[in-house]
């Protein structure tokens, strides 16, 4: 079916009416970098599309320890900011500078891998989704929004409408590892952010791109470096852990057994980034 | 599947266009307004070939519903070609040779244009960081990003080319 | 010297420079024309089927849908593009009969008003298939028992009653008995795009006078309407083929794909219809450079010198031979490199796999070689304990030479290039290459 | 570990491919101002056909380039052409260009003598688009002038017509004696890399080659072949393939993300020198270097990679993946018999 009408609503509110009118069929878009490609070439024939371009969800605001950032911020925008130093790293590492400024944080996170590599940073920040419906709204971390290969935890007639960062996290380091140096899916992408007490690290997160059915973080790993004060036994004890809890897949970029090779050398790489 | 008129800025004035919906701004700026200069490698974002500036950033046209630029400015090739001679990115890259078959050259003049006007001194990091993502099969880079150089030395101090 | 020459040598502008730059050069897909329809294909999901049904009538119901086309449509179906220059048999099917050879093969063509309901049409035909054993590997394609690809024969091209190119200079195996070392590889290479920007694409315009032009980005237009009119089985004379305007080719634009069928769309519904590739029919379905399998076995002398070469390749041409046969002629003209070798053995085969049909792409035949020959070189080189520039000199050949297939090199100049290389690295040659030349050989000298 | 190594290639190319014969047409007619329209069916793909044409038109026709107009791809004006491959273009169609200008000249003389009222014998072109009487340079006329007064006063046709086309050759069957090409260009290619132990992934530091590819009719266009080369050979030798598990027909690539090629930011160093031994039967000397440039970086690469590791890899493309396992291979075989390992001596 080609598409019969594109809706861009001009609020939430006006988003969410659309959505409880046309239901599951309705597909949402943001920045189109995911959906547009498939429109194009006809793999996805849809008849009704809403656009967020102009739905009022982007923009980057601090609210104490908490950024809350729009889900329609473009990347350019993530990468103007400068609170969470992180962010800005995952998105210098995202595609082009065109498709930056038009991809968007939301739709990052439902980007599937190899791609979201600002998920894999903000799933390391501990970040959590602000998600709206007609009842109401909700909150959950980050982590418990994946539920699987490009399934979430969003129901049918909800949107993704924030992500909030706590911007108190000051020890962090992100790897995107792909077979070029910019505008290309990754390898593995890693995302580390840990607190210390007394020099030893009190917790540790440590995300990876491209390494499972979605971003994910790797809890051995993350116990292997706790305590420690990232001597480089427990900087390999944690690469050796990820690469065990990492669940890679092959793809036209890389296989199963190269991509979990290169989370245990750039989990150690990127420990190693902390430390310096 | 009812058309609707969209308005949008294109060298220096309205235009409109009755357009299908979801249209792309490609395919609007190439097929009913002419601006062929505007191409099709991909209609994937993937080469960069399509690459206009909508209120001067660069963005991939064929990911565009034209819907979305209502009211906005789009610069392509054809808008930032003098009347006459052409425009100094223009001339760096005749210059330099820096196209074979000329495919991916209004993308890649495009994208130059919209870092000389953010960064008129890029350094050669900020040249292929800006290139990433267009794409081209002929000529190696290297004359490309040797004709931003050229550009972004010919315009120096001369403020940003309009 | 010749004669002072005033402007060949010299580096003038590109006469295309203003249009490349302007963006106003026009490229085919550049032209527009009232009416215009739009061709999209309907493909083979399976790498090997059987078609058991094709149900159209859901596709016809799109709005937008202007007329299928089958293979019962097209004149001469059945056609080899290389049949221009006498090669047979007529072997690839323009748009698929009763079986599906490679995944993307064309099978039924949609014309519509527009582009999204054509891709919309093309979505909702429904494909009853029975899926048949694939073969993937060039040799596994040679193995008794391999499902056979072609419809006339097995999976090999024929030359002259052969299953592959031969080239046979000297006595091999009499020179391998003799060497002191032989040296033996195994090189792969796998299948690639041309990765033109502009993506393969024609428009066909009927005319007033019941000719048809077609806008085309062919990197041979004649080619391109010979084989066109022998397929709908037109007189030559009533298409005009305009080109000569190719947003890269790399021998991705010799085949003759998108022309056949938008011209005959036209001729049906008297109106200009495009039909140009998307990307990911570009990189999925339109012809690759083969995957090469080169076999390659050196008997040297303990000095170096190369006394014989026995090569066995394979290219996977996949499912239909397009201009690889060709590639293998030229791969055999030239599998022993630019060097003097004295006994040489060269089979060349061109094998129907399951795949998407391999053509030309630059370095047609060669590239592979090249890589296959020049890291034999060097193990060459390492085995006898001689640098890699030695073991290119002491073997290079000269003018006078004869290669094996019986052509005497009148224009070498690889030990002079080999020279320059060297200089410009600043690699120190011993005096006995730096003052080496390709002159024809003295009586005697090796 | 960071490892670095040098490799060389050496490659021949032929121009040309002529086993079904392999014609090139042109003509050349002048209009009433003197403009001198080449009319082809060949086509430019980028390389700059065109420009090259033009000026072996304007070579040929001994006038400049700004008076010859290169028509290309219309088969209703063009004559025949076999198409643009093979690095043939050109080479054949160059030499079709210049039989045209031939007779293009012979009816410009023919103007000429009764113009200035001289023998045809005793007339020269000038190359600088004039004709004058050998020795008396104040009897010349302005080639646009002729092509004037031959429309207008004498009512003939400034004309020409070429052909150039080795013809086919046969291949014995048996023993496959054939003459498939008509010349053959020179590349040689050395490489430097730096090999990542611990990822894999290959850094080209430089390309550096010599190239002799007959008479250059436009450096700048050669060049670019060359440096577009490099970087298409460096492409292929480490990042391309449609089948990244051949024979596995999956994973197969359907965008520009997938297929992976280097961009601006990997490009090496790029150097080159061109050398130039004209060939017998190209025009002015040329031979073709249309396709070659992207052979010889490929094996040279892959050399310098084995000088680099010790690791010979034997397929393309050269990924990350293939250096890691022949690394790990290597390091097991010294683990067994840490003497018998003998392609670790990387550095020849």
């Amino acid at each position: 079916m080609t598409v019969r009408e594109y809706l861009s609503p001009r609020s939430l509110p006006e988003a969410l009416s659309l959505m409880e009118r046309y239901g599951p069929d309705l597909l949402v878009m943001a920045g189109g970098t995911v959906a547009m490609p498939l429109i194009n070439d006809g793999i996805s024939l849809p008849e009704r599309v809403m656009g967020l371009r102009h739905a009022g969800l982007d923009g980057i605001a601090q609210r104490g320890d908490v950024l809350g950032i729009g889900a329609a911020t473009t990347l350019t925008q993530l990468l103007a900011q400068d609170a969470v130093p992180l962010l800005r790293e995952a998105a210098r590492n995202t595609a082009s500078w065109s498709i930056r400024n038009m991809g968007t944080v939301g739709g990052n996170l439902f980007t599937p891998p190899p791609g979201g590599d600002v998920a894999v940073a903000l799933l390391a920040l501990d970040a959590r989704v602000r998600l709206a419906g007609p009842r109401g709204e909700r909150t959950l971390p980050l982590a418990d929004f994946f539920t699987g290969f490009m399934t979430n935890a969003l129901a049918e007639d909800e949107l993704l409408v924030e992500i909030q960062v706590p911007t108190t996290v000051r020890e962090t380091a992100f790897i995107k590892f792909g077979r070029k140096h910019a505008n290309t899916p990754a390898v593995v992408t890693v995302a580390i952010a840990v607190e210390r007490r007394d020099g030893r690290i009190g917790t540790a997160r440590i995300a990876l791109g491209a390494a499972g059915p979605h971003p994910i973080r790797v809890a051995d790993a993350e116990a292997a470096i706790v305590g420690s004060a990232l001597e480089s036994d427990a900087i390999q004890r944690a690469a050796d852990a990820a690469m065990r809890e990492c669940r890679p897949f092959t793809d036209a970029i890389a296989t199963e057994w190269y991509r979990r090779r290169m989370v245990g050398v750039f989990v150690k790489r990127a420990l190693e980034r902390v430390v310096a | 599947m009812a058309s609707t008129i969209v308005t949008f800025e294109l060298a220096g004035r309205e235009v409109e266009v009755m357009v299908k919906p979801m249209t792309t701004l490609q395919a609007v700026l190439r097929y009913q307004l002419g601006f062929t200069s505007v191409k099709e490698g991909c209609r994937q974002g993937g080469c960069g070939s399509c690459t206009v500036l909508v209120d001067g950033e660069p963005m991939m046209s064929c990911l565009l519903p034209v819907e979305d630029v209502a009211g906005r400015r789009v610069t392509t090739l054809e808008t930032i070609t003098p009347d006459e001679g052409v425009h100094p990115i223009q001339q760096a890259f005749i210059d330099h040779t820096a196209f074979q078959c000329g495919y991916c050259t209004p993308g890649m003049i495009m994208i130059s244009k919209a870092l000389l006007d953010h960064d008129p001194h890029p350094t050669r990091e900020a040249i292929v960081d800006a290139l990433a993502g267009n794409l081209c099969r002929c000529t190696g880079y290297e004359p490309i990003v040797a004709a931003v150089e050229g550009a972004a030395q010919a315009t120096a101090g001369k403020g940003a080319p309009r | 010297m010749s004669p002072a020459l005033n402007v060949v040598g010299r580096s003038v502008a590109r006469s295309d420079g203003i249009g490349h730059v302007t963006g106003r050069t026009q490229y085919t897909t550049d032209h527009v024309f009232p009416g215009m329809l739009h061709l999209k294909i309907v493909r083979s999901p399976a790498h090997h089927a059987r078609i058991r049904h094709i149900d159209l009538s859901e596709a016809e119901r799109v709005p937008g849908f202007v007329r299928a086309l089958t293979y019962r449509d097209v004149p001469h179906n059945v056609y080899t593009i290389l049949g221009l220059i006498g090669v047979e048999p007529e072997e690839e099917f323009v748009l698929a009969e009763d079986r599906l050879r490679y995944k993307g093969e064309p099978i039924v063509a949609i014309v519509a008003e527009s582009e999204e309901a054509a891709l919309d049409a093309v979505a909702r035909v429904k494909l009853d298939l029975e899926e048949l054993p694939a073969v993937f590997d060039v040799e596994e394609a040679l193995k008794p028992g391999a499902p056979i690809v072609t419809h006339w024969g097995n999976n090999t091209f024929m030359y002259e009653g052969h299953p592959c190119r031969r080239v046979r200079f000297g006595d091999v195996e009499e020179a391998f008995a003799r060497a002191d070392h032989i040296v033996e590889g195994v090189y792969d290479t796998k299948p690639i795009e041309h990765a033109a920007i502009e993506t393969t694409a024609c428009i066909a315009v009927p005319e007033a006078n019941g000719r048809y032009t077609v806008y085309t980005n062919s990197q041979a237009v004649y080619f391109s309407l010979d084989n066109t009119a022998i397929i709908l089985q037109i007189p030559g004379n009533r298409l005009h083929f305009v080109g000569g305007t190719v947003g890269g080719g790399f021998g991705g634009k010799v085949d003759v794909i998108v022309e056949p069928l938008a011209t005959l769309a036209a001729i049906k519904t008297n109106r200009p219809v495009k039909y140009a590739y998307s990307r990911s029919e570009e990189m999925q379905v339109s012809s690759t450079r083969s995957a090469w399998r080169i076999y390659v076995k050196d008997g040297v002398t303990r000095d170096g010198h190369i006394i014989a070469r026995k090569v066995t390749s394979y290219a996977d041409s996949g499912a239909y031979s397009r201009q690889t046969p060709y590639a293998l002629t030229k791969h055999a003209a030239n599998a022993a490199g630019p060097y003097a070798i004295p006994n040489v053995s060269i089979d060349a085969y061109c094998v129907y796999t399951n795949r998407v049909p391999s053509s030309a792409m630059r370095g047609f035949g060669i590239t592979m070689a090249s890589f296959a020959i020049e890291v034999q070189m060097d193990k060459i080189a390492e085995l006898v304990g001689l640098d890699p520039w030695s073991i290119r000199f002491i073997n290079a050949y000269r003018d006078g030479d004869v290669k094996p297939h019986r052509k005497v090199v009148e224009d070498a100049t690889l030990i002079e290039t080999m020279q320059a290389a060297a200089a410009l690295v600043g690699h120190d040659l011993p005096a006995e290459f730096r003052t080496m030349t390709s002159a024809p050989r003295h009586a005697g000298e090796e | 570990m960071k490892l670095r190594g040098t490799g060389v290639a050496a490659v021949n190319y032929p121009t040309g491919m002529n086993l079904g014969g392999d014609p090139s047409q042109a003509l050349i007619h002048a209009t009433t101002s003197g403009t001198f329209v080449v009319s082809l069916s060949s086509t430019d793909l980028g390389q700059g056909h065109r420009t090259v044409i033009g000026q072996i038109a304007a070579e040929a026709l001994g006038v400049a380039m700004e008076d010859v107009i290169v028509d290309t791809a219309d088969t209703d004006t063009g004559p025949h052409d076999m198409g643009t491959f093979a690095s043939r273009a050109t080479h054949r169609v160059g030499n079709a260009v210049i039989a045209a200008a031939l007779e293009v000249r012979e009816a410009l003389l023919d103007v000429a003598a009764e113009e200035l009222e001289a023998a045809r014998t005793d007339l020269e072109f000038d190359g600088q688009g004039n004709l004058m009487v050998r020795g008396a340079p104040a009897r010349s006329l302005k080639i646009a002038d002729i092509a004037s007064a031959a429309q207008f006063k004498y009512g003939k046709t400034i004309a020409g017509r070429g052909a150039f086309m080795k013809p086919k050759s046969p291949v014995d069957p048996e023993t496959g004696a054939m003459d498939p090409d008509s010349t053959e260009a020179h590349a040689c290619t050395v490489a430097e890399v730096e090999v990542d132990t611990e990822t894999g992934e290959v850094k080209v530091l430089s390309i550096r080659s010599a190239y002799e590819v007959g008479r250059q009719v436009n450096p700048a266009l050669v060049k670019g072949q060359i440096v577009g080369g490099a970087w298409m050979g460096m492409s292929h030798a480490l990042y391309e393939t449609t089948a990244p598990y051949y024979p596995d027909p999956g994973h197969a690539p359907k965008d520009f993300s997938e297929y992976l090629m280097p961009g601006a930011h990997e490009i090496p160093q790029i150097e080159c020198v061109v050398l130039e031994y004209p060939s017998s039967n190209g025009p002015y000397g040329v031979k073709g270097v249309g396709e070659m440039t992207a052979n010889s970086p490929i094996p040279a690469i892959v050399n310098a990679i084995y000088h680099a590791t010790g690791v010979r890899i034997d397929e393309l493309p050269v990924t990350p993946e293939l250096i890691l396992r022949g690394l790990d291979a290597k390091r097991r075989a010294a683990l067994v018999a840490p003497a018998a390992d003998t392609t670790a001596t990387a550095g020849r």
